[in-house]
């Protein structure tokens, strides 16, 4: 085991998050969306455990575990909706997706 | 305690000779012997002139692979080209990291403590296989998806279906020994079957287990991604030379490690037989040199029943259907498991 | 002692990457070379190949996938459960467990059969 | 040693998550992605939570990573599919990230017991047996609730992604069908 502190272990979690908002906010096509999504959800999840090895509680670990049950169920449900997209508009262009626009 | 540069001698030494056996020794004589075995199905010789009955065939095809012109056809998407064979090994490597071989042994009064046969401790340890075993999809689907080919695709995506489908039912197999055994050590699940081999009351996890470790391996009667018929080898058709060997290299040496984790959790990895230990006829597996070797080839000799049968199946059983596959893997091995976890939690709780 | 563990684990990853990059350095060393165009094209049974390369693939395979990850995770939280499940019969609790884990087994079945009614389990069409 | 490993781990994580975020290709967003998780798994290993750190790499690596790859493969989209005009704009990024910066700053400086070495957890933490007793003890709810969820989920994919395949829908990209 490394000895660090959790500002350590939280700043990588915050760069990481960032990195992958910042994909999400720039990137076009929806598939990049998506696997930027994943990145912030796992930079939560870095953070979630580091806080379960400082307080030594299994309950951060637990949490994990909810999380990436909510990260699979995402990126089916997201997948899905870019198949879906696909067919409408035989690209993957996520500013074409306007349909919805007032 | 044990002097720490022993002991990573010891660590360095069961790495060699894990990776030398396996690479080095079971692939190349699986090889041989599925061809000898082939032929003798077939009522023909198979290969019998390199060396004694033609046991250095392997080896001869070793180096002509690595000798044949490194071919990289044009319209392959180069970089995953060449990653994809890459990505087919390192599991493949990796997957033994937590196979013990033997039983916590002395090694004949070297050590003080017990020592484990075993490459990694890890607290996870059948987990850890499961999570190897499922990145080898991407060696697969990377190989057809780099080779642009149509057979590739359509190859890379049967078998990564394909795998991915009995990947459930072999993970729920898996979670009924767990709950046999209560751990997720392998070492621990070995010694919780002592007295009665996981096999009796697991008999429909092994069921569903060894059609899911055929499917996994893409072997017959699974090997659909394969079909030369059809699909002119599916993956790696565009895959010449040693390419093709290390994807050749890497389906022998998981089916190595499947067939030990079959052994491991159905068939009482080294114990003696199902009501019988080695300490009952006299033999101490733990102290005496001779008696962890005679473990360890007791446990060898129940793998290489299993690689038989592998061999044994394929050159009997034909191809299945898509369709057929694809329904046996949901609709009949995957509620099989989920009906076989709840007899065993209800004998458990109620009996 | 976790550090022998792991480092043993990363010592066959390496292993296995060199075996792969080597063996692949070697044959682009050792390999002979005859070139000639043909050698390169793609093999489609000797006939050239013929039609657009970016053909799309039935969805199913998607469908297929989707339903892996979604019973996969199911699967790894019925590990836990599993562990703890000899633990619970010990102190006498052995109702309880079961009853956890019959209604996820359950949850996780219902899914299934929706899957099943729908067609979603159908490659024969 | 394990000091440095960690800066190594550390940094090689974010410069696999910048690649993840900024490859113009998904499939390279993807494999690097793999990378990127791989990573984490090691970090986990360096914090000691084995466990999860094996989860991560079945369920993220072993599992979202293939569906993405499995998109991929079966759209097979070409470049002009891909791509539309995606600029930078570096005003609005900087300005994010400093404000977020601003806000880990304030917190450091407020807490200084934050940058203190975390101490040695208990020889248990981390451990299948542990993470197991916590989460049946006290969140066996909430599991029954992430088994809902995940039916939930499967329902959702069923209603979006799949159509009976039906004559008239030619135009989708069921018709050149492989398998079906």
């Amino acid at each position: 085991m490394v000895d660090v502190s959790i500002a350590q272990l939280l700043f990588v979690s915050f760069a990481i998050f960032s990195i992958g908002a910042g994909g999400f906010l720039i990137r076009k096509n929806a598939i990049s969306l998506l696997i930027c999504l994943e990145l912030m959800l796992n930079a939560v999840n870095i953070a979630f455990v580091s806080f379960s090895r400082l307080h030594n509680n299994e309950s951060g670990t637990v949490l994990y575990f909810f999380v990436i049950t909510v990260a699979a169920c995402e990126t089916a449900v997201g997948l899905a909706i870019v198949l879906n997209l696909f067919r409408l508009k035989k690209n993957i262009r996520i500013q074409e997706a306007n349909a919805l626009r007032g | 305690m044990e002097d720490t540069t022993i002991l990573w001698l010891f660590l360095l030494g069961k790495i060699v000779l894990f990776f030398s056996v396996v690479f080095g020794a079971v692939a190349p004589i699986m090889i041989w012997v599925e061809r000898r075995v082939a032929g003798l199905v077939q009522d023909r010789y198979g290969p019998n002139r390199v060396g004694p009955f033609g046991l250095l065939q392997s080896l001869a095809d070793g180096i002509k692979l690595i000798l044949k012109e490194p071919l990289i056809p044009q319209g392959v998407r180069k970089p995953y080209y060449l990653l994809a064979p890459i990505l087919a090994v390192v599991p493949a490597a990796l997957s033994f990291a937590v196979i013990p071989f033997g039983p916590p042994t002395t090694l004949g009064g070297m050590f003080e403590t017990p020592q484990r046969l075993q490459i990694a401790n890890l607290n996870v340890g059948l987990i850890f296989v499961m999570t190897v075993t499922s990145l080898s999809v991407y060696g697969v689907a990377l190989a057809g998806w780099a080779s642009n080919n149509k057979f590739s695709v359509m190859g890379a995506l049967r078998a990564s279906a394909q795998m991915i489908s009995y990947e459930l039912a072999a993970g729920l197999a898996i979670v009924s020994i767990i709950m046999l055994s209560g751990s997720v050590d392998l070492m621990r699940i070995v010694e919780s079957q002592a007295g009665l081999w996981h096999i009796f009351p697991g008999f429909l996890a092994f069921l569903v287990f060894l059609p899911a470790i055929y499917a996994e391996t893409n072997r017959t009667p699974f090997d659909l991604p394969e079909a030369e018929a059809e699909l002119v080898v599916g993956y790696h058709t565009e895959y010449s030379g040693i390419k093709f060997g290390l994807f050749f290299l890497s389906e022998y040496s998981i089916m190595t490690t499947v067939s030990a984790i079959a052994v491991l959790l159905f068939f009482g990895g080294w114990n003696l037989l199902p009501g019988l230990n080695w300490a009952d006829i006299g033999i101490d597996i733990q102290n005496s040199m001779i008696g962890t070797l005679i473990a360890v080839s007791w446990f060898a000799a129940k793998v290489a029943f299993f690689l038989f049968l592998f061999v044994w199946v394929r050159w009997t059983l034909p191809r299945f259907r898509y369709d057929q596959l694809m329904g046996l893997g949901w609709k009949t091995l995957l509620p099989i498991a989920i009906f076989n976890i709840l007899i065993i939690a209800g004998f458990m709780v109620f009996a | 002692m976790q550090i022998f563990d792991y480092s043993g684990v990363l010592i066959l990853l390496i292993l296995g990457v060199l075996t792969g990059v080597g063996a692949i350095l070697a044959s682009e060393i050792l390999g002979s070379r005859r070139y000639y165009p043909r050698k390169d094209s793609p093999y489609e049974c000797g006939i050239p190949s013929e039609g657009a390369d970016n053909t799309r693939f039935s969805v199913k395979f998607y469908l297929v996938a989707v339903s892996f990850i979604l019973f996969d995770i199911e699967t790894i939280f019925l590990v836990p459960w599993a562990i703890e499940f000899q633990n619970y019969l010990q102190s006498g609790e052995g109702i309880f467990i079961f009853f956890i884990g019959g209604l996820f087994l359950f949850v996780l079945t219902l899914g299934l059969i929706y899957e099943w009614r729908k067609g979603l389990l159908d490659w024969n069409q | 040693m394990m000091e440095f490993a960690f800066y190594l781990v550390a940094g090689l994580m974010l410069l696999s998550a910048g690649l993840v975020a900024f490859r113009p290709k998904p499939i390279e967003s993807a494999l690097w992605l793999i990378l990127h998780f791989f990573l984490t798994s090691t970090l986990y290993v360096f914090i000691g939570a084995d466990f999860v750190a094996v989860v991560q790499l079945l369920v993220y690596a072993g599992a979202i990573v293939v569906l993405i790859t499995f998109v991929i493969l079966l759209l097979n989209l070409n470049p002009q599919e891909i791509s539309g005009g995606e600029s930078i704009r570096w005003t609005s990024t900087v300005l994010f990230l400093c404000s977020l910066g601003a806000v880990l700053f304030c917190l450091h400086i407020s807490t200084p017991s934050l940058l203190e070495k975390m101490p040695a957890p208990g020889s248990s933490f981390g451990s299948i047996e542990a993470f197991s007793r916590t989460m049946i003890q006290n969140y066996s709810w909430s599991f029954e609730v992430a088994g809902f969820l995940l039916l939930l989920a499967l329902i959702g994919v069923g209603l979006l992604a799949y159509r009976r395949p039906s004559t008239r829908d030619h135009s989708n990209i069921e018709n050149k069908s492989e398998a079906a």
